[in-house]
């Protein structure tokens, strides 16, 4: 129960993008077409699932304050937390990187869907915030699972949402300034609003 | 990322410690070609800390420091770094500036590590950072660098404050941590007879998206910017 | 030829191409038409006849639709009055205590709501437009009886810039700009906008016992208390028979201005669907959605409220309200029949379920219609997505 | 040259050892510090709940060094002073909120004891750290008891995410001084703890010495305080009945 | 072999005006106009006569540049009196002064056993070179067809449901003969079938329902039942590449005659209706007939409007102005051009309405024949009801999507949503009852331009 309190916190409550406004720089600019926005969100869906459980191995065994205890207890008094930022954002960039050759390798079809998005997630700072977040509120690893994956699922229902909000407003007649960046703001805000409805919500 | 292309390096071998074109590496950004409400960059890890201006100084200071330094290191090795992990050195580099920070706010100023959290770490993914590396520092001298890296980081620094301005302002009546509208008189015992009363939305995150959405509208009508 | 026709040809030439108030062309305009259908005829080429209908009959019949609601609820601030503060009253007394606390609100919601949608006209140099004769409505019938004034001025105004007109105006709106409203005090100055704050008692005492609890409110703290059912609960409330099922239908009941009969929604609900305004499709799945939903929770079972039997969600707090006036704006919801479905019983499942499982919210409705206005486009895409798909496979077949 | 596989290898140990050299000499240099931070925090909130530290020129460790005394204890109020592996216990050290996700019979309990200004040598107040869930996050709090664990001295609350002008009220001084005084035992002597009521601006009548003024429109955070101050009154019962018999021998 | 199609989906206008089954002599109209703007496909008019010219019926005047083989020629003999042009030299109107009797080009003449071998090249040269070809009509795009495409099927509708239609069964009865001839034509041109679309509500005649060597198709409904672009929807609809012709009655009887009787035959009833006209009723005439003769003495007082055509897609034209080359039918209205005080709001009987709206009372009374002037009723905005265009277009096409595609000027979604499937006439009542006031038939054919240049 306190996964599933866990993952529906994650995906509407503390949405990667309403309430920590994470992953905008792609949230932005890839969300005028609804086929794209769900292509770019699927992959941030896997690239999260698989990251954060990564990092939290690493996290548990490598990092932390006498974590390497388990190679040897002489060096239980090592402390590489330090380390924490460049050893998580090389995950992240490695594990992009293999995502796409594994993909690349054995559905190519889906490498022409998800291929040229992979490379924009190693930046996106949603899943490196993920597993900050992570690490910040010490999840065990089937929490990192859940909370990557639902994290996930809360940035693709966003931005699937905003491509399709962006689709429509086609047709509107934005003031020139506004265009473009501004009115997707104000839409994300508006939007933000409109998630505050799940706020408080656990079962 | 980034649309702009690579400058190409300059020929002269002399040029003014601050020539007109080294100005405009600073003052452009800072405007005509703002990261946050040109560019679309950046946005990410700032605007979680813009309820208050403290936070928000601390975070502008914080930014600039890694932009500055990785634009320097980056430009001072560009000749060195293989292209094929250029990005990851750029990561590299990037996340060991940031652990920096974070490890001396840490130790000095322990409020702020807190109140920032995470969003310290997440300027390693602030498309600003990456974007002047590969666009600019990549291909350019240090000392230009650092001036190009100090416009984008003081562009980002007077959006995101000027975020922070608002929202404190409306969201807590205060600039700071001093309340100014019960300083002019906006209180049950000043001259109004009743109190200012926050505004909550501006605390919540969706009022950032607000007042970041009016800053560029003002901010383009008066550029003249349009996007299509 | 009529005098204010003369009137209106006289002062035109101020108004036109180089005249002395040519920026306000538009508000010329727009008053114009207000008074006089235009004398605009068909093109050349197309069709040479039109339908009688345009959209301002379209949204003064919404409007028209609200008076019931508006016209109980000024009966019904006054009476709440009285009950609380124990003081019998003659039907003039109560409506004329309403009329204090609510005309007010509706004036200013118009006021502030037309200023500045003439502000932005003028500004952006566009015809105004009625789509304000509806939403300066609902705007007022959404309040509390006695929110202060100037945070309906401000609402009106956010809404009507943020939701409505940087999307370029009417018609090109995301969120309901109602709720947008309203959900703008809800989180700006929640003091005012929640907890007991449905009665007006003003300055009289009210009698013992006294507590200004909506039915919503009762339900969610009787399931937290966890003794009892939700109608006992109701049944020993201090105004008897105030929730029972009768009177919440009626809608002798705290809460916003215009929410509280069900009764006079359902009349103005009939009015839209028999003119055809309002789609019967979403009003009707909002219905079933929050009907199935409490259903639901009568099968898990789990705390009192979620054993309330489930045609009590349809008469309390503000669904039905929101079901015939909120969900069904065609601007805001889906756009294509299939979607409209969708939309509506999503809407009602999830009103009962914040209701229900979400603490801090005792009503659901308002963020339900607005967490779909954001799905709604979404919905659409792939209800458009499946016409066109059809028309692909065909052609391949 | 620049992409033969040789030199990328050789330029990225290169970088590792010189990224990595130098966060670590950093990390190394700043640990101290960093860990002064850390300690000073705790304390700071520690001593909030029994006197004013937002004075600029207090300093908080010295200070608490001279009034506090500290000991953690378990479920049955007995003070440990070591781990089952042997390792000392310091209550400074002690994670709340880490303790807060085990069941309540295996957490540790640390318990502050405060001797007053001038560090007397009688124990002028007990302050406890509460832990427990708000409206939409943790909140937490330290509250002072009297020598007794009956009547409450002071309290200081913290919140990770209550809503702005309603629950996050919490963290206002005015709202924290309404505990002052309160009683956690009725006239039989049983525990009752001290109830926030709903709504604010309630009647005197119904502000005894169990209940407080709410805070408008924050009903769940108030119940959320409630129950958090129920049950953490309920685990040091036992600790405080110690105190009492080592008292009265 | 005939099925009936149900077609829930529509509505009818009920308008005064219907011409009553008289056909009245008008005298012969003095001149005559070929206007290259009702052909939307010509975009570069090539013209092959000059202003003195004499031409006999049949005649070609002009050929679009880009498909230089379809001739459109002259529908009477006379003189070529003015070749009227408007802004930037744009051809308008190619007027003929007509002689009293009319003489005809002759072409070659079949008997009935001799077109059995006629070949499908001969046929259409034939149909090319004596003007007869204009009336076939392709989809998508609703232009003239080109020659050398193959159409997958032949559609043709025997009934008009617009409002104020002409009665097919009633213009052209004697002419089964010719109407066979043409079926038969035209049965050369496709490999596909021939679909012959009749009215399932209302009887039909011999020369209709009891058509030879083509499928027959019922429909059931209210307008646009009669419209062939719903009917090819429910038959045999229009995708990405498909290529489909249509023919109205008028051409296929048209083409039968030019192989019969072996001239290029013109003539044609047509229908004055519409509540500023006297006596509606028809009139004998020929394609593009000046209206003058036919509507003296017979209209009414007051400020009106000629239409060629139906009121829906019709065109407006002066009282001197000139028949529409596929125009049956002349329509006369009161113009609108008055204010009216509080009209947005009074409750009315006399106005009609697809909506009931507050005041809008024309629900009430279904049998009522109204007198509706031009008037828009209210000003452009942007469109905010939905739901209402799918219940007047019996197809499962999204209106208003494909609308807003067309402004974003969006090529991919355009084509998704089904503008192939869609001709002006398919969404004249969208734009009826359109209250936001679009120019809805301007708006799908820019639209279509747009997927013919792009």
């Amino acid at each position: 129960m306190d996964l599933v309190n866990l993952g529906i916190k994650a995906i509407f409550i503390e949405n990667m993008v309403f309430a920590y406004f994470l992953g905008m720089c792609s949230f932005l600019a890839v969300s005028k077409k609804v086929s794209t926005a769900f292509g770019l969100g699927l992959a941030v869906i896997f690239v999260l699932t698989i990251t954060v459980p990564v990092n939290w191995l690493l996290q548990e065994y490598v990092l932390n304050e006498g974590a390497l205890a388990w190679i040897n207890p002489s060096l239980a008094e090592v402390d590489l937390s330090f380390l924490s930022f460049i050893m998580f954002i090389a995950v992240i960039a490695s594990m992009v990187q293999l995502v796409e050759m594994v993909i690349e390798k054995f559905s190519p079809a889906l490498y022409g869907s998800l291929g040229i998005f992979l490379p924009l997630i190693a930046v996106n700072c949603a899943i490196l915030g993920s597993s900050l977040f992570m690490a910040q509120r010490e999840y065990n690893l089937a929490e990192s699972a859940v909370y990557g994956f639902a994290s996930g699922i809360g940035w693709f229902l966003a931005i699937i949402a905003l491509a399709a909000i962006r689709e429509r407003l086609k047709y509107s007649n934005v003031p020139d300034g506004l265009k473009g960046l501004g009115i997707t703001m104000l839409i994300t805000g508006l939007m933000g609003i409109a998630f505050m409805s799940f706020m408080g919500i656990s079962i | 990322m980034s649309t702009e292309t690579v400058e190409k390096p300059i020929k002269k071998e002399s040029e003014a410690l601050l020539s007109k074109r080294r100005k405009s590496l600073v003052s452009d950004p800072l405007n005509d070609d703002n990261p946050i409400t040109i560019q679309v960059l950046g946005i990410c890890s700032a605007l979680a800390v813009t309820t208050q201006m403290k936070p928000t100084m601390v975070m502008s200071i914080a930014v600039i420091f890694v932009i500055v330094f990785s634009n320097l290191s980056i430009s001072a090795m560009r000749k060195l770094i293989p292209g094929r992990v250029r990005i990851i050195v750029q990561l590299a580099v990037i996340a060991t500036l940031v652990t920096l920070v974070n490890e001396v706010l840490k130790a000095y100023a322990f409020d702020m590590y807190k109140e920032l959290s995470v969003f310290v770490g997440l300027i390693i993914t602030n498309c600003i950072i990456m974007g002047r590396l590969e666009a600019f520092a990549s291909g350019n001298k240090p000392y230009d660098s650092i001036l190009d890296g100090l416009g984008s980081g003081l562009g980002y620094a007077w959006v995101i404050l000027a975020v922070a301005f608002f929202r404190e302002l409306f969201g807590s009546g205060a600039i700071f941590g001093y309340k100014v509208f019960e300083a002019i008189g906006f209180s049950s015992e000043g001259w109004v007879g009743f109190d200012y009363q926050a505004n909550g939305i501006m605390v919540t995150p969706v009022g950032a998206f607000f007042v970041l959405g009016l800053i560029i509208w003002v901010q383009r009508n008066k550029t003249g910017y349009v996007e299509n | 030829m009529n005098p204010i026709q003369k009137f209106f040809d006289k002062i035109e030439p101020l108004f036109e191409k180089g005249g002395k108030y040519e920026k306000y062309y538009t508000l010329y305009e727009g008053h114009r038409t207000i008074l006089f259908r235009p004398k605009l005829v068909t093109p050349s080429k197309g069709v040479q006849i039109r339908d009688a209908n345009d959209l301002k009959r379209t949204m003064i019949t919404v409007v028209i639709a609200m008076i019931p609601c508006l016209l109980f609820g000024i009966w019904n601030i006054g009476h709440q009055h009285f009950l609380a503060i124990g003081e019998t009253a003659t039907f003039m007394q109560k409506v004329g205590i309403g009329a204090i606390q609510a005309l007010p609100i509706v004036i200013v919601s118009y006021a502030v709501g037309l200023g500045t949608e003439f502000a932005i006209c003028v500004i952006r140099n566009h015809p105004v437009n009625e789509g304000y004769l509806v939403t300066g409505m609902l705007i007022a019938l959404i309040m509390p009886p006695f929110i202060p004034l100037w945070q309906v001025a401000l609402a009106t105004v956010f809404a009507v810039i943020i939701a409505k007109e940087v999307f370029g105006g009417t018609g090109m709106n995301i969120l309901n700009i109602a709720l947008t409203a309203r959900a703008f005090l809800y989180f700006a100055y929640p003091t005012d906008i929640s907890g007991s704050v449905w009665t007006y008692i003003g300055d009289a005492t009210p009698v013992d016992g006294y507590t200004g609890a909506t039915a919503l409110a009762i339900a969610y703290d009787t399931a937290l208390a966890g003794t009892g059912t939700v109608l006992e609960a109701f049944s020993n409330f201090w105004a008897e028979g105030m929730f029972s099922f009768q009177n919440m239908f009626l809608g002798a009941i705290p809460g916003s201005i215009g929410e509280t009969s069900t009764l006079c929604v359902l009349i103005g609900a009939l009015i839209l669907i028999i003119t055809g305004v309002g789609s019967w499709k979403i009003v009707l799945s909002v219905f079933l959605g929050a009907w199935l939903m409490g259903l639901g929770f009568n099968a898990i079972g789990y705390n009192a409220f979620m054993d309330l039997p489930a045609h009590y969600h349809l008469v309390m707090g503000g669904l039905a309200f929101g079901a015939v006036f909120m969900a069904t704006d065609p601007v805001s919801a889906a756009h294509t029949e299939t979607g409209k479905w969708i939309y509506g019983i999503l809407i009602g499942v999830l009103t009962v379920i914040i209701r229900v499982v979400n603490p801090a919210y005792p009503e659901g409705i308002m963020l339900a219609i607005l967490l779909m206005n954001v799905f709604a486009p979404l919905i659409d895409h792939y209800v458009v997505q499946s016409n066109k798909n059809r028309r692909l496979k065909r052609a391949t077949v | 040259m620049r992409q033969s596989n040789y030199y990328v290898i050789l330029f990225s140990v290169i970088l590792t050892v010189v990224l990595g050299g130098l966060l670590a000499a950093t990390s190394e240099g700043l640990a101290p510090q960093q860990k002064k931070s850390v300690e000073l925090d705790t304390k700071k909130q520690i001593l909030g709940a029994v006197m004013d530290i937002d004075d600029k020129d207090f300093d908080v460790l010295e200070v608490y060094d001279r009034v506090i005394k500290s000991e953690v204890v378990d479920f049955e109020g007995n003070v440990v002073t070591e781990d089952s592996e042997g390792n000392a216990i310091v209550a400074e050290d002690v994670n709340v909120e880490k303790q807060f996700k085990k069941s309540p019979e295996e957490r540790l309990y640390p318990v502050f004891k405060y001797f007053g200004e001038n560090a007397g040598d009688e124990v002028e107040s007990y302050i406890l750290p509460v832990y427990g869930n708000g409206l939409w996050d943790n909140i937490w709090g330290f509250i002072a008891l009297d020598t007794q664990g009956k009547e409450i001295k002071g309290a200081k609350f913290g919140h990770a995410g209550e809503t702005p002008g309603l629950g996050a009220r919490i963290t206002e001084s005015e709202v924290q001084e309404r505990y002052k005084g309160k009683e956690l035992y009725n006239e039989q002597g049983e525990l009752v703890s001290v109830q926030m009521l709903k709504g604010e601006n309630n009647p005197e009548s119904k502000l005894d010495e169990h209940h407080i003024d709410g805070m408008s429109g924050a009903t769940i955070t108030g119940t959320g305080v409630n129950e958090m101050l129920k049950k953490y009154f309920k685990y040091y019962q036992p600790y405080f009945n110690k105190q009492g018999a080592t008292a009265t021998l | 072999m005939s099925q009936t199609i149900k077609l829930k989906k529509g509505f009818d206008i009920n308008l005064a005006g219907k011409a009553a089954k008289v056909v009245s002599d008008a005298p012969k109209p003095e001149t005559f106009a070929i206007k290259p703007t009702d052909f939307p496909s010509i975009t570069r008019p090539k013209l092959l006569v000059e202003q003195g010219d004499k031409v006999k019926a049949g005649t070609p005047l002009l050929y679009d540049k880009m498909a230089d083989n379809i001739l459109y020629c002259s529908p009477v003999s006379g003189e070529i009196a003015e070749i009227n042009r408007g802004d930037k030299r744009k051809l308008l109107e190619i007027r003929i002064l007509a002689d009293t009797e009319n003489q005809y080009e002759t072409f070659e003449k079949f008997s009935s056993s001799d077109l059995k071998g006629l070949s499908k090249e001969d046929a259409i040269n034939q149909m090319l070179k004596s003007g007869v070809w204009a009336n076939i009509i392709q989809r998508p795009y609703g232009i003239v067809a080109n020659p050398e495409d193959k159409p997958k099927a032949i559609f043709i509708s025997a009934f008009d449901t617009h409002p104020l239609s002409p009665d097919y069964n009633f213009i052209y009865k004697d002419q089964d003969e010719a109407f066979q001839t043409g079926l038969n034509i035209l049965k050369k041109l496709t490999t596909g079938k021939v679909h012959l679309n009749i009215s399932a509500d209302n009887e039909v005649a011999r020369m209709f329902s009891q058509a030879e060597g083509v499928q027959i198709n019922q429909f059931s409904g209210k307008h646009p039942a009669g419209n062939v672009g719903v009917q090819i929807h429910h038959l045999d609809p229009i995708n990405k590449s498909d290529v489909a012709w249509t023919v109205k009655p008028y051409g296929v009887i048209q083409i039968g005659k030019l192989f019969l009787e072996g001239k290029y035959d013109a003539s044609k009833i047509v229908a004055l209706t519409g509540s500023e006209v006297k006596e509606p009723k028809y009139y004998k005439t020929f394609t593009g007939a000046s209206i003058k003769n036919i509507i003296k003495d017979n209209i009414k007082e007051g400020h009106v409007r000629y239409i060629t055509g139906n009121p829906l897609t019709g065109e407006k034209i002066s009282d001197t102005g000139y028949l529409g080359f596929y125009d049956e039918q002349i329509t006369v209205v009161p113009e609108g051009d008055f204010e009216e005080l509080l009209g947005w709001i009074k409750p009315t009987t006399s106005k009609l309405s697809f909506y009931r709206a507050i005041g809008l009372l024309s629900f009430l009374n279904k049998k009522k024949e109204y007198v509706l002037n031009t008037n828009t009723n209210g000003e452009e905005r942007a469109f905010v009801l939905t739901g209402r265009f799918e219940e007047v277009l019996p197809m499962d096409i999204l209106p208003m999507y494909l609308f807003k595609a067309i402004m974003a000027e969006d090529f991919d979604e355009m084509e998704a949503l089904g503008i192939f499937e869609l001709v002006e006439e398919d969404v004249a009542l969208c734009e009826f009852i359109d209250t936001s006031k679009h120019e809805l038939q301007m708006i799908l054919r820019k639209g279509i331009n747009l997927m013919i240049n792009g």
